[in-house]
């Protein structure tokens, strides 16, 4: 079953490769942030598959941690794109400064 | 199979860091060096060391990609984004140069090392009178406490020397700018939402730690990142730098440490934990420590101040 | 070299090994501030996989190099945060903080 | 192989090959709006079958809780990420 966990393990590692030539390529910034966010993503089903493998319930809180911050460096990015890097996209106007 | 999933993971991580290195576009190294981090953080779980696993999560894939951002926005603002030519050709070929040499010599260092026990079994045998199940706690609250209290000190240190760096006019003001969010936004829906679990797991962190993985570093860093969530979502502003109540929170923790090595003195031992007491002493200063190191990475991430008000 | 590498400790420590090199290349070649940080920090954390990966044994990394490392990690971020800061309030240049240009006070 | 090794031999594949999806439409999709499709969702799917068959390997419903809020803050995470990405690369991108 260990074999088992560590394969899939393998295959999603594989299938991130894609993530690391998509955050290369480009274009724009926006698809490099987003290759991030999915090795991110990746990174989490990882620490799953390995605690599952290893049978080790401390490993969960690896991907807990993993799975909290995923967002941080996307909130960070999508920040840079608004008036002095201090509005939200969301918003029609931006704020004064 | 785990063998082949290392030797992948290692090629992952190596092709990572060069495309940070060596990459053309700078936004790009940024977020080459932030899924490097991810990488590094499962490098550590391969090898079983959950502690440093941890900590690498919550700095090199959370907290580190802000600060990247933060930093590559401030020399944009600045116009001072250095334009992303290629090194002239001798320059990288003594660079390269220099740096097989410095691999080689390292690997040579690695196949020369015998082969030793370690400190596995010594941390084993004295952690039961310190009464933790965590040797990694054992080790940094306990047998090396004098590292880790000088730590929090640089800590401290640095944000002393990020603080210094304020504008004449701001002195002693509020550090970044002012965020804004739509109030009824996605961004502040998630900054309202995520908070809350983000405390339960920092809490979490910490009293797992003196038995399990985890402990005040992990814990602190998950809650600065907390902080800083609230702060970019424009929920809350950042406290000024001079307010008392915020200098006395990052002092905190090394106060209640040194303290602790006080009172060992009085107990007949300088910096030294009083017999029987030493599990409730660790604790005590593992969680003012983790008050302090949140506070302590969440501002050392803002940076000086930038506005009074 | 294959019976190196069937070892797992070995194999993130030789991964260090080459972080360093690569690092090491960073930081004297490119001339971008963030790009020289970033290679400090890749320097930096294979010094942290080299440490734990000679420390790896059956049972697992030695803890005193795991405590090492996560206050490793933890003053590593400090100073890439006040290197970070400096780089910019650098970058910013041009406004002297004597009090002489301060026709204003406050934003 | 028991019917319980099967089923989670399963949930597995289907894991991986949903991670897999979701590389493949990073890869091959024109624009960064259709790429942010491949990537939020087909993910998520691969991360909740990955975490299903964790759940039933493990058998312990406090293991189970734990790996659910996982599940529950990777999908948080990813519809910010989203919705907000989307928003930031609607802007025009000036060059570096």
């Amino acid at each position: 079953m260990a074999d088992l966990f560590m394969l899939a393990a393998l295959g999603v590692l594989i299938s991130m490769a894609g993530a690391l030539w998509r955050a290369w390529r480009g274009p724009g910034r926006a698809d490099r942030m987003m290759s991030a966010q999915l090795i991110g993503a990746g990174g989490v089903g990882l620490a799953v598959l390995i605690a599952a493998a290893r049978e080790e319930p401390a490993i969960l809180d690896v991907a807990l941690v993993l799975a909290l911050l995923a967002a941080f460096a996307a909130l960070a990015f999508v920040k840079t794109v608004t008036v002095q890097g201090a509005g939200d996209p969301e918003s029609e106007e931006d704020p004064a400064p | 199979m785990s063998l082949a999933f290392d030797l992948a993971l290692c090629a992952f991580i190596l092709g990572a860091a060069a495309l940070a290195v060596a990459g053309r576009n700078l936004f790009g190294s940024v977020v080459f060096y932030i899924v490097y981090g991810v990488l590094i953080a499962l490098a550590w779980l391969s090898l079983g060391a959950v502690d440093v696993a941890l900590a690498e999560a919550a700095i090199g894939a959370g907290v580190t990609g802000v600060l990247l951002i933060g930093a590559w926005q401030g020399m944009k603002e600045a116009g001072a984004l250095e334009d992303s030519q290629a090194p002239p050709w001798p320059v990288r070929l003594w660079a390269a140069l220099g740096a097989a040499l410095t691999g080689g010599l390292v690997i040579t260092a690695i196949i020369a090392l015998p082969g030793q026990d370690g400190l596995t079994r010594t941390v084993a045998d004295e952690q039961g009178a310190l009464a933790l199940g965590n040797p990694v706690t054992a080790v940094l609250l306990g047998f090396r406490a004098y590292d880790t209290l000088l730590e929090t000190l640089v800590l401290s240190a640095a944000l002393a020397a990020v603080w210094s760096l304020s504008p004449e006019r701001v002195w002693g003001g509020i550090p970044g700018p002012k965020h804004v969010s739509r109030p009824d936004g996605v961004m502040a829906s998630f900054g309202r939402l995520l908070p809350p679990l983000g405390l339960l797991v920092g809490v979490y962190l910490v009293w797992a730690g003196a038995d399990q993985p985890g402990g005040a570093f992990q814990a602190g860093t998950v809650l600065a990142a907390v902080w800083i969530l609230i702060v970019l979502s424009g929920l809350r502003d950042e406290p000024r730098v001079s307010s008392l109540p915020l200098r006395a929170v990052i002092i905190a923790g090394p106060a209640v440490f040194l303290g602790a090595g006080l009172a060992g003195a009085l107990a007949g031992q300088a910096l030294g934990y009083p017999p029987g007491y030493a599990r409730t002493a660790i604790l005590i200063i593992e969680y003012a420590l983790t008050v302090s190191i949140a506070a302590t990475l969440a501002l050392l991430i803002a940076g000086p101040a930038r506005r009074l008000s | 070299m294959t019976e190196l590498l069937a070892e797992r400790g070995h194999v993130f420590a030789l991964t260090g090994a080459a972080l360093i090199a690569l690092g090491f290349y960073g930081f004297m070649a490119q001339r971008a501030v963030i790009r020289r940080l970033i290679s400090f920090n890749v320097i930096g954390s294979g010094v942290f996989l080299l440490f734990g990966g000679t420390g790896y044994s059956a049972a697992g990394v030695d803890p005193v190099p795991q405590a090492l490392i996560i206050t490793g990690i933890v003053v590593a971020l400090a100073l890439t945060a006040f290197a970070a800061a400096l780089a910019v309030r650098l970058a910013q240049g041009g406004d002297r903080d004597d009090g002489t240009d301060d026709g204003e006070a406050g934003p | 192989m028991s019917p319980g090794e099967l089923l989670i031999t399963a949930l597995l594949a289907l894991g991986v090959f949903f991670y897999a999806a979701g590389t493949v439409g990073l890869i091959r999709f024109p624009d960064t709006h259709s790429r942010l499709h491949a990537l939020t969702k087909a993910d998520n799917l691969g991360l909740g079958f990955i975490v299903l068959a964790a759940g039933l390997h493990w058998g312990d419903a406090w293991i189970a809780g734990k790996l659910a809020l996982i599940w529950l803050l990777a999908l948080f995470a990813a519809g910010m990420a989203a919705q907000l990405v989307a928003r930031a690369a609607l802007k025009p991108e000036p060059r570096e």
